[in-house]
């Protein structure tokens, strides 16, 4: 089933934002990349067959990325 | 202390190729799979019979498992609650808006950005009435295709959002709601998903059982009905729940064409 | 079927899910800024999601919605985990909304939103 | 049995714990003659229920009253005994002679918090004949907690620091020792199935494997020696001294060390029984470790000058009588021992009383400074003459009856050490008591203070005295009035068959 | 309504929380006052539910009319049935005890929403305890937990990192629970409860079930505040709100030790496997647990924190009673859940009511509290005492059966902690009430309120009926044994 191959490109790109996400230093650089994740997500959620979870997650990831940007505002933007 | 449990975690990464030997977790795709079999295969021969929904997914949400779905609209009732009280408090004087009041007959909308464009305007126009209208169809068209009162619910919000932050100056908002307003419509939303129960329980079934809506209804048009119900509730409390967070976080946020920064720079 | 799509239906995917998992999990202990934290509380759980969505896949079956032509059960996936995780879904954000406001809350108190700070600042 | 002799026991019973809910509700606001009056009246109808069940016990009636089920298999019960109605009767008595004392001294004395005093006093009655009507071992342990937990705002009277450190001491022993006999009783029953006291034992040999049988011997036989001062687990009971007299009085005469006397009792002869303690080895060394308790306390106490510090390891030793008198496993042991539950009573109560009224009147707590003071308190010191020659065993007196019943239960083994000791420490007794008299009467020193007649009051030299006289009449007379004597002879008849 | 009874005492207090907010901007107190009357109701019709259950055997209810695998079922048999009944006094009197602490705010919002949440929080342990779904039980568990995170960041500053600690914490307890959930689903294919106990015991995956368990341990340890996941609890329990301090630190801790309970013996089953070695570990994590909240709490002078640690050790007992396994070691389990709901909803009553008036929370100020607030100071001496184990206050019994089933199963080493348990609680218990009564008088002043009455009667009612149950429970805990043994055998331990 060729599905798995690019289910597993897809968790490994999902690995390799949340590894950007652990290790960046901007917090609007990891909120934006946060948003990919959510963007990335809902293409695996496709390819794994649940279109009602990937219209969910799409419609969520941009709340929760708006979310995380007005909190931004409110917090100093870089960290540790 | 922080340190160790990083380091123990990374120890549980390793191990857990060790872990995952045969036989833990079913082959993906294997038809024959516990997951696969017992209860999942009674859903997909009698759910759309059973709850009227071609759509087997919001039949089971919506239908089967309608209890579990009261309890996550509650949820985010509860979210957008706590969100509320959490930022009740006046926040700080110092870090208060202090807007002139010549300022707001400039400029009713805060968190708008000083430049406009026509570009923006248009797709605004554009884009807002597409979506209630998407959200619509979302909703009504939730049991047959994809789609539900969850995300036209949020589409309606992402819609407000849209509405707040990007309408330039002049215009009138569509609808403004402050967090007291939406936290309430909210409530009204997941009350009407819990009134569902309600009623069918008055029409002498048990709660949430479609069939026992006191309209007088055939199973079909009742579990119908009953499933419209519900997704009415779900879209309100989630859009409400949306714009409530929404307003208590903006609520603190500090624009960057905030008039005190301004006044500060000069 | 090839050997690799043999290993990667039993245990590859699996394996990378798991690390992600684990990731998340990581990243909410090492990570010293709260909103860093919440950001892999929600991979932890998109994490988990996966899982779930692995066990509903079945080979030759196609979404959950009804075509008229297809009434076998062998001719759809699972959609049990679907609803499942619509539900989780909703949870998870509802949990990131109060995270988010309280995080607003700690910055108001503390002036900052690093763990090593708000620990000083609360022995103070 | 006809219903008033079920409700006698139930009077006897709640008139203490309603007296002391009432006087701590209504203490502050209804003032000092209110609380006495309850006081007193319970006082009087709990001493006239108890003694109106003396003769249904002597006749050999079986009183037994079933509350509820209080864990399951077990039920809160009573049942009166003769062993038990021994104690009741001393503590009914004694309850009404120190109320009335205690607001003598009290008054006299200005002492503070008296609510809370009166209150928790008549709690740890409450405890006391709760202990002596318990049908089992859940049922005694109950009212043995209550009464630790009674005692402790008795120990800590004068809030200061001192009274606190004390009250510290005395809930460590207690509460550890109260600790390790609930685990005890927890694996009794689960061995047994059973919790029900009875004379002779309920355990037999070949019940438990025996190192663990002398392992839960030495457990629970702890929990009772604790309060009764067995030697190494004493040193609360002196540090308790700070308390006010009437408090040392009940710790050191009615209630406390009695309780863990009669604790001691019940363990080993009505659940252990003489053939399983004997089986065990357990026995054997309870009472080597009394001889030695006996001799090292009286050995203290003659070196100690403050007068309640003598007395308290005078207790010690009088205490460890009773427990060689059960460890030795005769009958006639045993009726010394349940005798000397009184004997010691009445004398120590008498000693007490008489150092509270020196105290209050005369300001006077160490010996060193008593020169002549018998010419000023001659019918206290006469008292304490009365209770000092008791004590040491002269005949005539009280503690001559229990004494020669312990020494004769000893002659009947053949144990050389027990008679000896006994008599030994009779006259350490004398050593330790008679030089208060004889400074006390002394005439060749005179000191200014003491001149003139000025005895205690009235409300504290009425119970002294009367305790003195009975501890006379009932040397002379051991049956007098409520037929102790008997009870103690049909106590130990049941046990040993 | 007989038959639609599991379903109402959820659906009243749910509709009261929804509509609150809105019904206080009708008028001020509207939602508020529904809420309490609707919490009421719920405590009136669980005790109807109880009758039955006692009479008629355990309840199914159905949602749906669905049959049982493929709709959610709620199971009610005694056991929970109980606990139902005991979440509902606890929250009622949660309820009525936090009317007076808002009565300064005029926010509707606050006012309405604070109860809301009480009645949301009521609401998430009702249904955690009585269904019988894995799933539900997870979206259950969210409600609660949200609910409580919110409850504990309105106590103030501290409180709201410490409620952002426990959310992050309580996210990643709530994740494993649903890894754990998707093992078991990968292993049985169902959802309920008794379905996938039937599945389980003939198809079983040892392996599989090994590593869910061991989420499920992990899971319901960090939300119970189990030793080595209770990080997170005595601040949580120390900054809470405190008119809602004791339904959080009475009632929230015992619901996922319940969670565990059904896992364990309901899910699982005596016949699986490992079953043995899960006793040990919980036993083992049980010792600790209580050596290590007694010995942290005795450092502590603010009373809410040296609650907050007794809390810790007091869990213990509830899963060391899981971990001896035998049916009364169990009930006695269930009897210390009970009790302790109400020991430690009675001291956060006494302590929240000695702030309520004087505005302090150390010991070190406790002085003469006791001639100025007698009965608070009845209520704190009993629930003390109580908690160190003293006839015939409720602790004592359910350590009695603890013991017994201790020494049941020869494992004399429990008995031995539970001894010294009690000692160290005895410790600082008693410097606690060293400190009520002999501490020097400090002369508190009354901060503003200043009445007749010891305390309005909305707090004197919680503290009275604190002090009853926990009497009552002692004395009358042979039926309450005896209708938890009726279940037990019914579960086939």
């Amino acid at each position: 089933m060729p599905s798995l191959f690019l289910e597993a490109v897809l968790l490994l790109i999902l690995i390799g934002i949340t590894l950007t996400i652990i290790f960046g230093k901007d917090l609007l650089t990891v909120t934006i990349v946060y948003c990919s994740f959510s963007f990335v997500t809902m293409f695996l959620y496709i390819v794994m067959g649940a279109p009602d979870v990937a219209f969910t997650e799409a419609v969520i990831g941009v709340v929760s990325t708006i979310y995380f940007i007005m909190t931004l505002k409110t917090i100093r933007r870089h960290t540790k | 202390m922080r340190k160790v449990l990083a380091i123990i975690t990374l120890v549980i990464i390793l191990l857990i190729p060790t872990f995952l030997f045969d036989g833990i977790m079913p082959s993906i795709g294997d038809p024959n799979s516990a997951p696969n079999t017992h209860v999942s295969d009674y859903y997909i021969e009698n759910s759309v019979e059973m709850t009227n929904s071609p759509n087997m997914v919001t039949g089971i949400l919506a239908d089967f498992r309608g209890f579990d779905t009261m309890f996550e609209t509650t949820v985010m009732f509860l979210a957008g609650l706590g969100a509320v009280l959490i930022l009740s408090n006046r926040p700080n004087i110092k870090k208060r808006f202090i807007i002139p009041r010549n300022y707001i007959k400039q400029r009713p909308n805060i968190g708008a950005p000083r430049y406009k464009t026509i570009n923006k305007d248009v797709m605004i126009t554009l884009f807002e009435p597409l979506m209630m209208i998407y959200a619509a169809y979302v909703y009504f068209h939730g049991e047959i295709s994809l789609g539900g009162g969850f995300q036209a619910g949020a589409v309606l919000g992402l819609a407000y959002i849209i509405d707040v932050m990007i309408v330039p100056g002049r215009r009138k908002k569509l609808f403004a709601l402050d967090k007291g307003n939406a936290l309430s419509i909210g409530g009204i939303g997941t009350f009407i998903y819990a009134l569902t129960g309600i009623l069918t329980m008055t029409g002498g079934g048990l709660c949430l059982e479609y069939d026992k809506l006191p309209f007088g209804l055939s199973h079909a048009e009742s579990h119908s009905a009953g499933i419209l119900m519900i997704e009415l509730g779900v879209t309100i409390c989630v859009m409400a729940t949306i714009i409530t967070i929404l307003n208590a976080i903006m609520g603190r946020v500090r624009f960057d064409d905030d008039p005190i920064k301004r006044r500060e720079d000069a | 079927m090839t050997s690799l799509e043999t290993f990667l239906a039993a245990k590859g995917i699996y394996f990378l899910t798991f690390l992600l998992l684990f990731l998340g999990l990581y990243g909410m202990i090492t990570c010293g800024n709260y909103m860093k934290k919440l950001i892999c509380m929600n991979i932890m759980q998109v994490a988990v999601i996966f899982i779930f969505l692995c066990l509903a896949q079945k080979d030759g079956g196609t979404i959950p919605v009804l075509f008229s032509n297809l009434r076998n059960a062998e001719d759809y996936i699972n959609p049990l985990p679907h609803a499942l995780m619509l539900t989780a879904i909703v949870v998870s954000m509802g949990t990131t909304g109060v995270g988010l406001a309280l995080l607003t809350r700690i910055k108001e108190k503390y002036g900052s939103i690093e763990e090593d700070e708000i620990i000083e600042r609360e022995n103070k | 049995m006809n219903e008033i002799n079920i409700c006698l026991p139930l009077i006897a019973i709640s008139a203490p714990l309603i007296a002391s809910i009432l006087i701590y509700i209504l203490g502050e606001h209804i003032g000092k003659n209110a609380r006495e009056a309850i006081t007193f009246i319970s006082s009087a109808i709990l001493l006239i229920s108890v003694y109106s069940l003396v003769p249904h016990v002597l006749k050999g009636e079986a009183i037994e009253i079933i509350f509820l089920e209080i864990v399951k298999g077990v039920n809160f019960s009573f049942n009166i005994d003769a062993a038990g109605m021994v104690f009741a009767c001393v503590a009914s008595t004694l309850w009404v002679l120190t109320s009335c004392y205690s607001v003598g001294y009290m008054r006299g004395h200005g002492e503070k918090n008296q609510t809370g005093y009166f209150s928790a006093f008549a709690i740890c009655i409450f405890a006391t004949i709760g202990l002596c009507f318990s049908a089992n071992l859940i049922t005694f342990f109950i009212f043995f907690e209550i009464l630790t937990i009674g005692t402790y705002p008795l120990v800590v009277h004068y809030r200061d620091e001192e009274g606190r450190r004390s009250g510290r001491k005395y809930l460590a022993y207690t509460l550890i020792s109260g600790q390790i006999f609930f685990a005890s009783i927890v694996i009794i029953y689960m061995f047994t199935g059973t919790l029900e006291f009875k004379a002779g034992g309920f355990i037999k040999p070949d019940m438990l494997p025996m190192p663990l049988m002398l392992i839960l011997f030495i457990m629970m036989v702890g929990a009772g020696a604790v309060k009764a001062g067995l030697m190494p687990l004493h040193s609360w009971l002196p540090a308790a001294m700070v308390a006010p007299t009437p408090v040392s009085a009940l710790l050191h005469a009615v209630a406390v060390v009695k309780a863990g006397a009669f604790c001691t009792l019940r363990v080993v002869l009505y659940v252990f029984g003489p053939e399983a303690a004997k089986a065990c080895h357990g026995a054997e060394i309870l009472s080597y470790m009394a001889v030695i308790t006996i001799i090292v306390s009286s050995l203290i106490a003659i070196r100690k000058d403050n007068l309640k510090a003598r007395l308290a390891f005078s207790t010690v030793g009088q205490l460890s009588y009773i427990i060689l008198g059960i460890s030795m496993l005769t009958p006639e042991s045993s009726v010394g021992a349940i005798y000397h539950i009184v004997a010691h009573a009445f004398m120590k109560i008498t000693l007490f009383m008489c150092a509270g009224a020196i105290f209050v009147t005369a300001h006077k707590k160490n010996i060193s400074e008593m020169v002549g003071i018998g010419r000023r308190m001659p019918i206290t010191m006469g008292a304490f003459t009365t209770a000092s020659v008791a004590l040491a065993g002269f005949p005539f007196f009280v503690g001559f009856v229990s004494k020669a019943n312990i020494i004769l239960g000893a002659m009947k083994i053949n144990n050389l050490l027990f008679s000896m000791t006994l008599v030994v420490s009779a006259l350490l007794a004398l050593t330790y008591l008679m030089p208060v008299v004889l400074i006390g009467f002394k005439k060749d020193i005179i000191n200014e203070e003491f001149q003139k007649k000025d005895d205690a009051n009235l409300m504290m030299r009425i119970p002294l005295v009367i305790t003195a006289v009975i501890s006379v009449i009932l040397g002379i007379s051991p049956n007098f009035g409520l037929h102790l004597y008997t009870l103690a002879e049909i106590a130990a008849k049941s046990i040993f068959g | 309504m007989m038959r639609n009874l599991p379903a109402l005492i959820i659906i009243f207090p749910l509709v009261s929380a929804l509509l609150s907010v809105f019904l206080s901007k009708i008028s001020l107190y509207l939602g508020r006052n529904l809420v309490i009357t609707s919490i009421f109701i719920s405590l009136a019709l669980s005790i109807v539910q109880l009758r039955e259950v006692i009479i008629n055997g355990p309840i199914s209810y159905k949602f749906g009319n669905y049959a049982v695998p493929y709709g959610i079922e709620f199971k009610i048999d005694t056991i929970n049935a109980i606990m139902l009944v005991m979440i509902c006094i606890i929250g009622l009197l949660t309820g009525l005890f936090s009317t007076n602490f808002e009565e300064n705010s005029k926010d509707r919002i606050k006012i309405g929403g604070s109860h809301a949440l009480i009645a949301l929080l009521c609401v998430g342990m009702l249904g955690m305890t009585s269904t019988g779904d894995v799933f539900n039980l997870y979206v259950f568990l969210e409600v609660t937990s949200l609910s409580g995170y919110v409850l504990i960041a309105l106590g103030g500053s501290k409180g709201v990192v410490s409620a952002f600690r426990y959310l992050l914490i309580g996210t990643v307890a709530a994740t494993f629970y649903l890894l754990g959930v998707a093992m078991l689903y990968s292993v049985t294919g169902t959802l309920n409860m008794q379905d996938m106990h039937d599945i389980l015991s003939s198809r079983a995956n040892d392996d599989t079930m090994l590593i869910a368990m061991c989420m499920f341990i992990a899971a319901f340890g960090i939300k119970m505040a189990l030793f080595p996941f209770h990080g997170w609890q005595p601040s949580a329990y120390t900054h809470a709100q405190t008119g809602a301090r004791p339904l959080i630190a009475g009632v929230m801790g015992k619901i996922p030790a319940y969670a565990m309970f059904r896992y364990l013996y309901c899910v699982y089953g005596t016949e699986f496997k490992y079953f043995r070695y899960f006793l040990i570990v919980i036993g083992a994590l049980s010792v600790m647990g209580m050596i290590y909240g007694s010995v942290r709490a005795m450092a502590q002078t603010d009373i809410r924190k040296m609650l907050a640690y007794s809390s810790v050790a007091q869990i213990s007992y509830i899963t060391l009673g899981f971990a001896i396994g035998t049916p009364i070691a169990i009930a006695g389990s269930f009897l210390h859940m009970f009790g302790h709901a109400f020991m430690k909803g009675g001291l956060f009553f006494a302590s929240g009511s000695i702030r309520y008036k004087y505005g302090i929370v150390d010991m070190n100020d406790f002085g003469y509290i006791y001639k100025k607030m007698p009965l608070t100071s009845a209520l704190l001496s009993i629930s003390a005492l109580s908690m160190i184990g003293i006839p015939p206050t409720v602790g004592f019994f359910s350590k009695w059966y603890l013991a017994l089933g201790a020494a049941g199963e020869r494992e004399y080493i429990y008995i031995a902690i539970l001894v010294i348990s009690s000692l160290l609680n005895a410790i600082y218990f008693f410097k606690m009430i060293e400190k009520i009564f002999m501490a020097k008088d400090r002369d508190l002043k009354p901060i503003g309120r200043d009445s007749v009455m010891e305390l309005p009667w909305t707090m004197m009612i919680p503290i009275v009926i604190s002090i009853l149950m926990i009497l009552g429970l002692g004395l009358f805990n042979v039926k309450i044994i005896n209708i938890l043994l009726m279940s037990l055998g019914g579960i086939g331990i």
